[in-house]
């Protein structure tokens, strides 16, 4: 016990105290105020997950946070001896340049996709980090532990760089939307897993960049493989697991080159992930686990599509229009076709037009509605729909008593498996076929000539 | 740091990642999900710090390129995030009853 | 700047690190193990709180945080090279001799008392060890920063030391009840708190145990005059703000020993109560300033005792009995009086009669009603009522639309100041007056006849 | 543990510490304070190392009371909340109306 304990601690700690130590010693800043900096920027990362719980604060959240960045990066720079200095900041500009200008002028409906991009790109080079640093200290020996997380590094990050990828291209419709499931897919994921591990065993029983490159690369094959089978339907999870995964190969990277800011918010943003991952599978009634292997077990994570024969009694906007003037409630339930005909402006107008009337209008969210969890309440919130008015599945349940109309936009894919929840789905129901913009114009039309 | 305070950094961060989201309402989670993968960007501090104590002209080229990555993750995520937030805005006076509901909980 | 750090973290970090070194070096287990096991014994801490926030988990919260302390106290045995091994245990025993059949034989009504007790115990434990570890290390230089956490243990151990035993002697009736304020308290309050910081001063500078022992005394002074003057109302409050002290102290006790365990466990017990203090001095519409300084600024911090005029409707035990026969929803408030009369199994009782006959019986429990908050929970669980039951004051407050008739046991005193949350205290209030066992024994067997 | 190492753990044992009662329902405040109470006890194990390195027959002395004393707050602070904690225990079946109650929320 005692003697394997020694053992363990001598290979775990003897090498990553040195790391710091040459990481950190021959600076502007002393070692100690290098570490005071980069707490309190975790401290910031901290207060801005806290803030961007609550609407109020959320700005402001965001806000800390870059803040936190910004000091870190400062620290950084005066902690020690930097070569190559006029590369490195322009290599800062050239990413800031490309993704400013991405990040400002995407629209709204495309924010997933961006989302995920540079989820990928930011475990691509965690990846890098963690390999070049065992490039770099390839003569002294890092410790198992140390290897460990640099292996961690390079294969997570790897699978969160290639899987991001995946779902980036799959939500910009560059490929089928469709769960890709190819013959024989399970094995060639259950054999590029086996040789990942292998690989791992490799890197950290000899410390070889080789091996570790390797793993990086088995890791981008794993990473695809694994979004490959996800159904659209799913890929809003899937993008929150692998924004978790890159957080923990962060994390990982921190215990690689012995950086408490990289640990903390690693780790935070990891952990955090996880739970919203799992909140939003809870929501969609799925399993984690059942939809990146549930395809391979067989069959696509796609829902059933079987039409069902029942009779659908099919309006026109007209009659729409005179429901909602009659109503003195009206919940809207917006869904992803809301977000792809952009017929939010239409419908907060359309509101408005009714609560002049005097009618209340309540947007009842789901949380899955749209491409990403909360995608429609940033949705309706672009087209100023105040974020009072946004009600969760769970606030709006009971209101559905009260209400005498419930709008449903390009949601009956929600509202449909949610019939559960949704009462009178059945006879009460009238569908208004076509595009959700042209017939929400109509609508409003139809509304204001009443 | 050395190896056990870093393992107790970490333990420690843990529970707080997962005490500080758990209250987090649907309405936020895609602004959330947003600012983490901008602080997980912060990979770019460990990409600067290797990149500066590169060799080889390899080396050298890898780090920037990681430094590139990060950056974009980092500075597009909060801007990305800033983006969506920008829009979220309480009703100014108007809408009585719906901030009456809010509050009513 | 960068002298500035490098001088501040010569003296910060230098000896610190040193006396860690002397305290887990020669033991059986290694170092690393030491802090391993410390590490678990902190996440049993967390479990601990995270558990005892929900009632489902509360009591396996309870058994982790106890598992957690031994765990603790087995690595700090096996983590050096112990002198006097039979005292400490036989000191150990001792403790656990007395503290055990005290906890075990103490009556509900007295649970209070007994944690203002081991918490002043374990606060002045703290400023013992803080003053030791200085004799110990008088040679050496410990630096500022562990100088700092030694004063700051020394004093606010002693002040929750003597804070909490001047609360024991209140509660236990010892002492009167009454606010305590003598003349001139509060300049002997000022002036005892200015030596108190002089000599703090003095401790830091000069690393000098006599000062700190001085320091330490003057803390007994503050906290006696810094209880006095709090009104039995208060006293909840100042218990729980006093077991945040000796978190803090105990966490203070973490610098200056560099042991992770006492600064993990002290932190999360100073933080959490902070929490806890602020929300019950919120529930109470005071501010925690006010009950410590507001008898010295003038007058006591009782409420006022101004006899209203306005006439009471006062009643028999037969009308009680029929108001909440023909009732369809009941809401008892208990109170302090409640437990005074030790009346809770008489109310259970009659609320089971009351069910049995369909009507519906809540529990409104006002958070500071009794002498502690959640004292009436634990009165009541102890009598067998369930906790679905019991409901909050926000939870409850809306009920009252519907509840046909309120029943406050012994709670006057709550539920007259929260008139404004209590509709209809006035007119339609009736007073049965009487000891709450004797009436509610009359009340219980007036309604059996029914 | 080096002092910034010690300082990063208070840090965060603080957030740890705030977030994870910040849901606590008033029912618990007892016995949850009670519980915190008995945590802080564990200054027992502070008490032990300082008295097993205590030089003068004063030192000792002071060490032993200081061992008794947080003894009592440990043992006594778990044996309370485990006392108090033994009476919350859910109805047995009954009650159907309180439990769907409970639950509607
Ligand atoms: N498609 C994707 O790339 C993607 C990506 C991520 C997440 N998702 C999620 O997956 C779910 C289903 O995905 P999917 O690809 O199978 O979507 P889909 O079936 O093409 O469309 C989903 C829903 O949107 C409605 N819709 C689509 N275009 C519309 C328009 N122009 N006007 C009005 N309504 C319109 C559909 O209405 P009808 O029932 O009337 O056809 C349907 O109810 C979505 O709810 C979304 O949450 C999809
Ligand atoms: N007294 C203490 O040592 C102490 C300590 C800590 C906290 N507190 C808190 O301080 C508040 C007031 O303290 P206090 O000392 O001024 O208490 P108090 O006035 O003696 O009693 C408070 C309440 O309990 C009722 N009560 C007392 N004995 C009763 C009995 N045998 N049967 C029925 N009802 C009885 C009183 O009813 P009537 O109005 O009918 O007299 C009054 O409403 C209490 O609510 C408690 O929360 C008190």
């Amino acid at each position: 016990m005692t003697a394997l304990f020694d053992a363990v601690s001598g290979g775990l700690f003897g090498a990553t105290a040195e790391a710091a130590a040459e990481t950190t010693g021959d600076g502007i800043l002393s070692g100690d105020a290098v570490e005071v900096g980069y707490l309190a920027a975790a401290v910031c990362f901290i207060l801005a997950l806290k803030g961007l719980s609550s609407p109020k604060t959320a700005r402001r959240g965001n806000l800390i946070g870059a803040a936190g960045a910004l000091l870190a990066l400062v620290v950084a720079f005066l902690s020690t001896d930097l070569a190559h200095l006029a590369l490195i900041l322009l290599a800062i500009v050239v990413g800031a340049a490309v993704a400013v200008p991405a990040a400002r002028m995407v629209k709204m409906t495309q924010m997933p996709q961006m989302v995920a991009l540079f989820n990928g790109v930011g475990g691509g080079a965690a990846a890098l980090v963690a390999l070049m640093e065992l490039g770099e200290t390839s003569g002294a020996d890092p410790g198992w532990f140390s290897l460990t997380a640099t292996a961690f590094t390079a294969l997570v990050g790897s699978v969160s760089f290639a899987g991001s990828m995946i779902t980036f291209a799959k939500l910009q419709e560059i490929m089928t939307t469709r769960p890709v499931v190819l013959p024989g897919a399970r094995w060639v994921m259950i054999g590029s897993m086996g040789l990942a591990f292998v690989l791992a065993v490799a890197t950290v029983a000899s410390g070889n960049l080789v091996a570790a490159s390797v793993l990086a690369l088995t890791g981008l094959a794993v990473g695809v493989f694994l979004v490959l089978p996800v159904g659209g339907a799913d890929v809003p999870i899937v993008i929150s697991l692998l924004n978790a995964f890159t957080g923990l190969t962060v994390a990982a990277g921190g215990f690689v080159l012995s950086n408490t800011l990289l640990l903390v918010a690693g780790t935070l943003v990891g952990a955090s992930g996880t739970i919203l991952t799992r909140l939003m599978a809870a929501a969609m009634g799925r399993s984690v686990a059942g939809i990146l292997f549930g395809a391979l077990k067989g069959g696509s994570t796609a829902g059933s599509t079987a039409v069902s024969d029942r009779p659908v009694k099919a309006v026109g906007a007209d009659d729409v229009a005179i429901l909602l003037n009659y109503a003195r409630k009206v919940v809207v339930v917006p869904g992803y076709g809301l977000a792809v005909a952009q017929a939010q402006h239409t419908i907060r107008e359309l509101a408005e037009v009714l609560e002049g009337r005097g009618i209340e209008v309540l947007y009842g969210i789901h949380p899955v509605a749209g491409r990403m969890p909360g995608h429609m309440n940033v949705l309706l919130a672009e087209a100023n729909v105040p974020y009072e008015a946004l009600k969760e599945m769970d606030e709006v349940n009971p209101e559905f008593k009260t209400t005498d109309v419930v709008l449903v936009v390009g949601a009956n894919d929600v509202v449909n498996p949610a019939a559960k929840t949704t009462p009178g789905v059945d006879p009460k129901t009238s569908l208004l076929f076509g595009d959700a913009q042209d017939s929400l114009t109509k609508v409003l039309g139809a509304v204001k000539t009443l | 740091m050395t190896g056990v305070a870093l393992l107790s950094v970490f333990v420690l961060a843990v529970f707080v990642g997962f005490e500080v989201v758990s209250k987090v309402s649907t309405t936020l989670h895609t602004p959330l999900m947003s600012g983490a993968n901008a602080i997980h960007g912060i990979v770019l501090v460990g990409a600067v710090l290797v990149t500066g104590h590169a060799d080889g002209i390899g080396a050298q080229l890898v780090g920037l390129l990681a430094i590139v990555l990060a950056t974009a993750n980092l500075v597009g995520g909060f801007v990305v995030t800033d983006r969506m937030l920008e829009m979220f805005k309480a009703r100014p006076g108007a809408g009585a009853s719906a901030a009456k509901e809010g509050e009513g909980r």
